[in-house]
């Protein structure tokens, strides 16, 4: 784990409302695994206070990136960084998604801004067989950027299949039994709900990528505790995930 | 010039007056990727109960401008994990360690000092009587004089080590409590705890924390806790550990001024877990630029 | 859809309930460049004392994160000045106006009530009972409950026009003297007035105030100033006046929902003396998003 | 009196740490006066709270120029506005410069950023005699920018005159006595202090800028006072100046 004053590369608007900011940062571009996050400290004032969890979206050579909207104060402020501005990243941390292991077939599966770590995850799936399933309200809300074999299920229909993106899924269900697959998942939290149930009836492996309020990222304020199967404690978000296998966690 | 950074609070002598608060730094493990914590004057565990607690459920934290609220409700692993776990790794690291006791009852304050009183590696007692998240626990007692003074006599008689009170700034005169702790044989107060404070989501109407309230920190209450320091310090005779929006080496040269020994630093070490070290080497380099050999010449003096 | 903005406290209706607070608009003349006092549902006028005071010497006021210390030390024109001068005005631009008074004895208070009563430009009386900033004068009163009752029992007697009285934050539990409030008559409670904080200069080693310490505003304070607001409201059946560091319409919103009938915005309008207009319009959007026909509705709609 | 949305044209650095910001507002730029000054909210966040008061530098045209060093959080934000960027200002506030009267010879004294207001007055100053006396601690802190007739004084002696400028404006009371004189003065108050007495000894009209934490700037929050020969009374540095005639007010 590194704190890092990154140098802003470059902000672009990949999508009505998304963003994508490429900064130079080696340590940590050589470090982060897909799913892992940074915390990113968006001022060097005081405020906004708290670092921002940020997925990291994509490598490249010594360039990461993070893609966002623009949601309050932190993220507008974030979209306006140009070159020459700097962003200090605290990173890598938590644990990204699994990718070793026994099965053949990727499926991602994101909701919304969801998509966020998976440009990342593509790349380094490397050989397996992938297929994407991403959802989204309306059409505008479908972020298909650096993605491999997308379906897309919205909700008022405007784009792909009519409904949400599990039903869409579960369509699909007799192909996918055709393979030992694994599914890597982010998303608002009813469509993970509704995946878990998904793929705990279909006995498919899943894992999702949680979120919850960060005051540190690192597991010293106890301020993100996720429920689990045990009851007489919390997990943390930050440090035992983001990252969870569908059935250790109640979300 | 080099400059004697270092401060007495009772019979504990620290290498220099940063100390890292309670609660923001758990119990060393994760900062200590960050920072050299045999460097830093002393650490504060996180909140010891008896037995283990669970802590609230989500969500603990909301930010606040310049400030957050938590209300985290003192989850902490326990008495016991806490000494065969948690101790061993502070005294691998070489870090001088306060230990912060919560609880419901007297009691269970005195059986909590008692069951850490041999351990070496603790080098003082921080009585948190004053956290405003749990229901049966510290916010009662904080706001009772009479209960404080009976905590320090109780737990004073438990433990030769240094004793550290920390008091709620949710009451009018905070300087009242002092002059108990004081009187009972207490070695110094930490002031101050978090402000009580709420947030609402103005759709759904809830509060934004589980809680309800929970406890406010940052530099939003830096006033706030400057001006508690300032009021115990021309009204009593205690060291003490000035607590509340510190994030910088001036920060904690306001806080010494008006009257600190020492200082804690919380909330800053969730944004720069280094902050602790810059702190010490920007305190250097004051002294220095204004030819102070000594730092703890700069506590209580203020020119009012 | 047309929404009803109005609310009531006591028998005091007022078309929306945005007011701008005590010592933060003057007597009105200045911010009236900027926005327009009959459309804002009241104006509550600087403390004014039987006597014109001078005021503290500079410097009066700091900065600080997401707020402001002041300690303008009750500067105002004194009774006469204010009914020669300063109602005209405020009755020209057709304001509904609340007039604050602050006083050093409770036979001051009375007496300027008295004095007042028969002016029907001011609507309603609030008694700050709650100013850190006057060494005589209101905190120590503030600090004690009894005062408090004797107070609101004495003006009540001398006025047949709401009274409202400021209370001070800075004790443990705002709503006890709620109650005694309610009991004696009282129509309404204001909270909060600031919290007493200070600052010092590292160079120098004075407080940046001259006065020693000030009141620290704006939205450093907010999830205070909304912690006590719900703590009055889940404990006594009064008309609550939400204040302490609204900046916009949502704020406005949480301080509602916590239970607050109207609201009084200070520091911001120093910064955009236009905000109340804003806030209404704001308000009046969101009823609308959230088909609120009225919104008295929010008040004390938490869902906890 | 104006609340007004800005656009910067630029921020140039025109000495060591010394900045000048072009925003355009016609509105302002139609009504100021020099030695009025502007309140600048500096984002559109709640931090840095307060609005921070500079005087107006300069106007043309549609744009007004402000003078400033980076000093705090506030200014340094401020140096970096770009193109594309806005300030938010809230003028014309106070009372500036009497330039109307009966005087054929204008003398400005400046020390360091007390310059900041003089670019201005001496293009309003059109036909008068003018003469400048601009003083520093060294010849880094002399700002003569968009003045005219210039002698300088430095503590060090690394420009012009050794001594402070007041001293230097004595060793010309001779050639000053020639004309009726009225002065226009800005900068520390230690300077405006000396200066004062000299005027008095010897009765030369003098109006001075001067500087007070401010938290509104127009009059509403009584933050501002300035001590009177009147004993039981503060005038307002925003609303009653912030140029006074030096005999009114206790520097
Ligand atoms: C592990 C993780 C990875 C993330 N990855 C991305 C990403 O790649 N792209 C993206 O756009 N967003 C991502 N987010 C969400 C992102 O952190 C928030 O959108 C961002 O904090 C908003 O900041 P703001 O200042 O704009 O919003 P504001 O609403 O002004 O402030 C956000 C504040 O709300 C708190 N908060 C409350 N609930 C949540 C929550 N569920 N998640 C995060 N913060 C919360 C934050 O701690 C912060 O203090 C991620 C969150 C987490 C936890
Ligand atoms: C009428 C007037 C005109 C001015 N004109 C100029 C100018 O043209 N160029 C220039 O560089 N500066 C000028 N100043 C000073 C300028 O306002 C401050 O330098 C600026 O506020 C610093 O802001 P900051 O955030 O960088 O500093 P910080 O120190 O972070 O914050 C400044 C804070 O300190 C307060 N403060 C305390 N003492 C003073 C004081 N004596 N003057 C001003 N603020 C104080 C401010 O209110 C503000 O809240 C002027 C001040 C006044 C009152
Ligand atoms: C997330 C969090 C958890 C805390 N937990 C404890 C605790 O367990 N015991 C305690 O005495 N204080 C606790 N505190 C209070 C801090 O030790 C400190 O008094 C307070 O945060 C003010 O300092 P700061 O403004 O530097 O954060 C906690 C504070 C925070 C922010
Ligand atoms: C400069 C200043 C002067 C004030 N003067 C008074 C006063 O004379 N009487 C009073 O009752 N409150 C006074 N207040 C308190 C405000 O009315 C209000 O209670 C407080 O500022 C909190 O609200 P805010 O955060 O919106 O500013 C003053 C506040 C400020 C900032
Ligand atoms: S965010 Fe601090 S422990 Fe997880
Ligand atoms: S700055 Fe507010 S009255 Fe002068």
């Amino acid at each position: 784990m590194v704190i890092s004053k990154a140098p802003v590369v470059s902000t672009r608007e990949i999508h009505e409302n998304i963003f994508l900011l490429e900064a130079r940062c080696p340590v940590v571009a050589s470090q982060i695994k897909p799913g892992q996050f940074c915390n990113i400290k968006i001022t060097e004032f005081s405020s906004p206070l708290l670092r921002r969890p940020f997925s990291v979206c994509d490598v490249n050579g010594n360039s990461i990136y993070f893609m966002f909207n623009i949601f309050g104060e932190g993220t507008k402020l974030l979209s306006r960084k140009r070159e020459g501005d700097t962003v200090n990243i605290l990173a890598p941390l938590g644990n990204g998604f699994t990718i070793e292991g026994d099965y053949e077939h990727a499926i991602i599966v994101a909701g919304g801004l969801g998509a966020a770590p998976f440009p990342f995850l593509t790349k380094k799936l490397d050989g397996k067989k992938i297929s994407t399933f991403i959802g989204g309200r309306t059409a505008n809300d479908v972020i298909t950027y650096g993605m491999e074999n997308i379906q897309t299920a919205t909700e008022d229909g405007s784009l792909g299949f009519k409904g949400n993106v599990v039903q869409l899924l579960k369509n699909n269900l007799p192909e996918i039994k055709k393979h030992k697959t694994r599914i890597f998942s982010c998303g608002p939290n009813p469509m993970l709900r509704a995946l878990k149930e998904f793929c705990i009836e279909n006995e498919i492996e899943c894992q999702a990528s949680t979120e919850c309020a960060m005051a540190c990222g690192f597991g010293i304020c106890q301020g993100c505790p996720i429920e689990t199967a045990e009851k007489d404690k919390y997990l943390l978000v930050c440090k035992d995930g983001p990252v969870f296998d569908v059935r250790d966690v109640i979300i | 010039m080099s400059v004697d950074l270092s401060v007495n609070i009772g019979n504990l002598k620290l290498q220099n007056p940063v100390i890292l608060a309670s609660g923001t730094v758990g119990y060393g493990n994760e900062i200590s990727n960050f920072t050299d914590l045999s460097k830093i004057g002393a650490i504060v565990t996180k909140s010891i109960s008896l037995k283990p607690r669970k802590g609230n459920p989500p969500q603990r934290i909301v930010e606040t401008p310049s400030g957050m609220l938590n209300a985290i409700g003192l989850a902490n692993v326990g008495l016991e994990v806490f000494i065969n776990e948690k101790i061993p790794f502070l005294r691998e690291v070489n870090s001088t360690v306060i230990c912060n006791i919560a609880a419901s009852t007297i009691e269970e304050y005195v059986e909590c000092t008692k069951a850490l009183n041999d351990h070496d590696t603790i080098k003082a007692f921080e009585i948190n009587v004053s956290c405003p998240n749990v229901k049966e626990g510290g916010l009662t007692f904080g706001n009772d004089t009479n209960a404080v003074g009976r905590i320090t006599e109780k737990v004073r008689a438990a433990t030769g080590k240094p004793v550290i009170i920390k008091r709620t700034p949710n009451v009018a005169t905070i300087s009242e409590s002092a002059k108990v702790v004081k009187q009972e044989g207490g070695d110094a107060v930490s002031a101050i705890n978090t402000l009580v404070g709420t947030a609402f989501n103005i759709r759904t109407r809830k509060p934004k924390i589980f809680n309800v309230t929970g406890g406010l920190s940052g530099p939003a209450i830096k006033p706030v806790a400057l001006a508690k320091v300032l009021e115990i310090s021309r009204n009593v005779e205690i060291p003490i550990i000035g607590i509340g929006g510190i994030v910088d080496w001036s920060d904690a040269v306001e806080f010494m001024i008006a009257g600190s020994t020492a200082f804690q630093i919380g909330t800053i070490n969730f944004i720069n877990p280094n902050a602790g070290l810059e702190i010490i080497e920007g305190l250097e380099k004051y002294c220095e630029e204004t030819s102070i050999s000594k730092l703890s010449e700069l506590t209580a003096s203020y020119q009012i």
